[in-house]
């Protein structure tokens, strides 16, 4: 059913946890299945410099959801903006195609994410 | 590392003597009931052999048992079979919220051409309110289907109950014993119902061979048309290799029924307080009227598909009501007719206990679950860490 | 006493290869396919591998193979499901005078259901003339249903010609070639066909499983209603050791297709040599358009029952379209198709050939069939001895 690269991300997901001062946090229930994520961004220079989640979700939330966060730590926030959930999908070797709705939450919540942070520096 | 099948539920294990018996007629008695010849006589006698063991197991005659290709079309055969055999009489149909697909989803077809269908509720342990189908049943009553035992939760119905309600008036009652049979004594005549759909897989027997009981004189029209076989009702050329190892798994069934049922309640009753100890779980299903094999329990905070991920990593084999398993993407129904939230619906866990399950099964799962439980849990946006 | 298997029209025994593989998953792989876990998953990928076997087979996609419980169910799929699916579209079905009951009983539920029905005649070889299927179509035409080799008398059908026919009025078109398929090269997209339905049981795997090919895009319902095995057409727990079966039993009928072809056409024609030599007979179909398994004569003054039991008697198994043993004690409907008296019809006799049958077995029944249809004439008042 999943890849071999999922089954990695979901027994060892990288950067679970929350950040105690976050610049953002964006979080999204998944419209389809109601799966939940919520997604820390600590933000330096316009260069997301650490990243944190924690998923209430299926294998795919959860391994998405851990390789959404690899990609885009060091990136700066209009690199971490062009991430799509197909692009998520694809670094993971593919998704079952009753699948691919788990891997919009990733996206989703960093997108959220970086919209608060942008608000509140906006704010600040 | 240990490897653990908790999923009798989905399907079970041949029985060994079961896998020799059909081996046999793979190998040697590859005749076509139909047949003149010895070949065919030889399949024949088989054939109805198998037939009787299978109409013992439920207390009915050889010629009330009509061989299917499972559970899901016998529940077809029993609910599109009398819609259409008693069409003149009338256009209503009762069930219940906590039905298999394979009942629910033909009631849901037959409503959508024309008929009435209600659907009875059950209360927060998964049982239908007799009083309910009382208030229900009409003059234009076809027929009432609600199962015996609840394929999610285990919860057992009052069947003989409901049966006799609907027989005062006059109605066909179907039940799904496609969990009950072998598990718990089922008798046709005891519960009083007129048809009743069972399926080999659940017990030891093949996949693709079950069996419909329509109690003599019901009227029910076929699904299908074309060969002479199962008196016009089935036809078909006899899967015969699955036909006789289902009766071989009948009669291991009845054999061993009641040492079974007494070994596996206790594993059960073991797994369910060891599972209920953890903080924030609850059962699902009733506490005593469930089937010897079940346990359910939802777990706060986690996801099913996530959970039945790690405990596949560790060598056990379970199941979830979770929407990330189901296909559908809901969660459930069955979950959610006895009141769960769509939230809590998700995190469930279905361990269903059979014949090759040991006591040191259970001690393996109750040391594995609750770490899993407290990883996933660690992940968990909605876990508040105290 | 010899034993001699010639009626491996009704069924075949299964291939020494099917059997181990078969009893290897009744053993060992015994999984749900829609299980998560590893038991499921195992399962899940043996279905698709078998699949893409039985897909191959018939030069079809994995995709586009639907495994149902046998030739009868994918028969009554075909014409039911397509029916109810083009409902909106139309009410006229074609089929022709000397298909299988499980296509021809289908197509009169619908006619008492007030469809209208063509039954297309056959030649005296019976062949369905093309023009004859030209003429049929009509606006509301929503399906054609013929044959690809008969069972009785095995003759073919120009399915390719017949399904162009139909493709250019916008028609979907069926063949049941439960009788073809293994035994001459059968192609979906040479054949043109959208619906194909074939058995396993008649390819050396086991009784149970068959397929109904449905082109991509072809607007078809399910007759049941349940899980969403075999993406909902087709609900029930897969008959997985049946499945991956006839997934063995497809490859090896590719493998020894031509060899076995060969081998069978030189027995098949001694055999109609042999027995058009006896006094009195008639060779029944088309004497080179019909399958390499496929004997069928007619003895005058004698009645196949009597003939049957004779020859099992004699330790060979055979079949006839008699009356007294087709159950309906109505001559086979084949037969009067292509003209013969329901006299002649009587005295009808098949042999089926399969890779079990040697040399040693024609030339035994071609010692013992004259001997015993002299007797029997001895006996018949209809018999004018000289
Ligand atoms: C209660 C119930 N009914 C019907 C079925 C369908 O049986 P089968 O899979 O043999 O078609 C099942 C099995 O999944 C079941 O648990
Ligand atoms: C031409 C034809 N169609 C359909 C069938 C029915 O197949 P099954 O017996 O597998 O249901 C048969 C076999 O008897 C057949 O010969
Ligand atoms: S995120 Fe819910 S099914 Fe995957
Ligand atoms: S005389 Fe017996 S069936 Fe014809």
């Amino acid at each position: 059913m999943y890849t071999e690269k999922v089954m990695d991300h979901f027994t060892n997901p990288r950067n679970v946890g929350q950040l105690e001062n976050p610049s953002g946090v964006g979080e999204v229930g998944n419209p389809t299945c109601g799966d939940i994520m919520r997604i820390y961004i600590d933000v330096k220079d316009n260069v997301i410099q650490d990243i944190k989640f924690k998923t209430f979700g299926c294998g795919a939330a959860i391994a998405t959801s851990s390789i959404c966060t690899e990609m885009v730590i060091g990136k700066t926030i209009e690199e971490a903006l062009e991430l799509t959930n197909k692009d998520v999908a694809s670094a993971l070797g593919g998704l079952p195609a009753n699948k691919m709705h788990c891997s919009n939450l990733a996206a989703d919540a960093l997108h959220e994410a970086i919209k608060d942070y942008k608000n509140k520096s906006e704010q600040g | 590392m240990q490897q653990v099948y908790m999923d009798h539920g989905a399907t079970t294990p041949l029985h060994p003597e079961v896998i020799a018996v059909m081996t046999d007629v793979l190998t040697n008695h590859y005749g076509n009931p139909s047949s003149v010849h010895a070949w065919g006589r030889d399949a024949k006698k088989r054939l109805e052999e198998a037939r009787t063991s299978v109409a013992k197991l439920i207390g009915a005659q050889p010629e009330e048992i009509f061989f299917t290709s499972g559970g899901t079309e016998a529940d077809n055969m029993a609910i599109l079979g009398v819609a259409k055999g008693l069409e003149k009489k009338g256009k209503h149909i009762i069930t219940s919220a906590i039905e298999h697909h394979a009942v629910l989803y033909p009631c849901e077809v037959l409503k959508k051409a024309g008929y009435d269908l209600t659907i009875l509720p059950v209360d927060d342990q998964g049982r239908v309110r007799p009083e309910d189908l009382a208030l229900a049943l009409r003059e234009d009553t076809v027929l009432v289907s609600i199962m015996h035992a609840n394929n999610e939760i285990g919860t057992l119905q009052p069947i003989a109950e409901l049966a006799r309600i609907a027989k005062e008036r006059g109605v066909l009652f179907h039940t799904d014993a496609v969990q009950s049979v072998g598990k718990i004594p089922v008798n046709v005549n005891e519960l009083g119902v007129d048809l009743l759909s069972f399926s080999a897989h659940k017990i030891y027997g093949p996949k693709g061979v079950g069996a419909l009981y329509i109690r003599r004189g019901s009227r029910i029209l076929p699904l299908t048309h074309g060969g002479g076989q199962e008196r016009r009702r089935r036809p078909g050329t006899e899967n015969l290799p699955g036909i006789v190892a289902f009766g071989k798994a009948a009669e291991i069934a009845q054999r061993d029924l009641t040492a079974e049922a007494d070994r596996l309640t206790k594993l059960r009753d073991r797994l369910i307080d060891g599972l209920t100890a953890i903080p924030e779980v609850r059962l699902n299903g009733h506490r005593t009227e469930r089937i010897p094999t079940n346990v359910n329990v939802s777990f706060r905070y986690i996801e099913g598909e996530s959970l039945l991920l790690s405990l596949d990593l560790k060598g056990i084999a379970a199941s979830s009501g979770s929407a990330c398993t189901s296909g559908s993407l809901d969660p459930s129904h069955v979950l959610l007719a006895i009141g769960l939230s769509h939230e809590i619906a998700h995190g469930s866990l279905r361990l269903t206990l059979g014949r090759i399950n040991t006591e040191d099964d259970v001690d393996y799962v109750l040391r594995e679950v609750p770490v899993v439980v407290e990883r996933l849990r660690s992940m968990s946006p909605l876990y508040n860490q105290k």
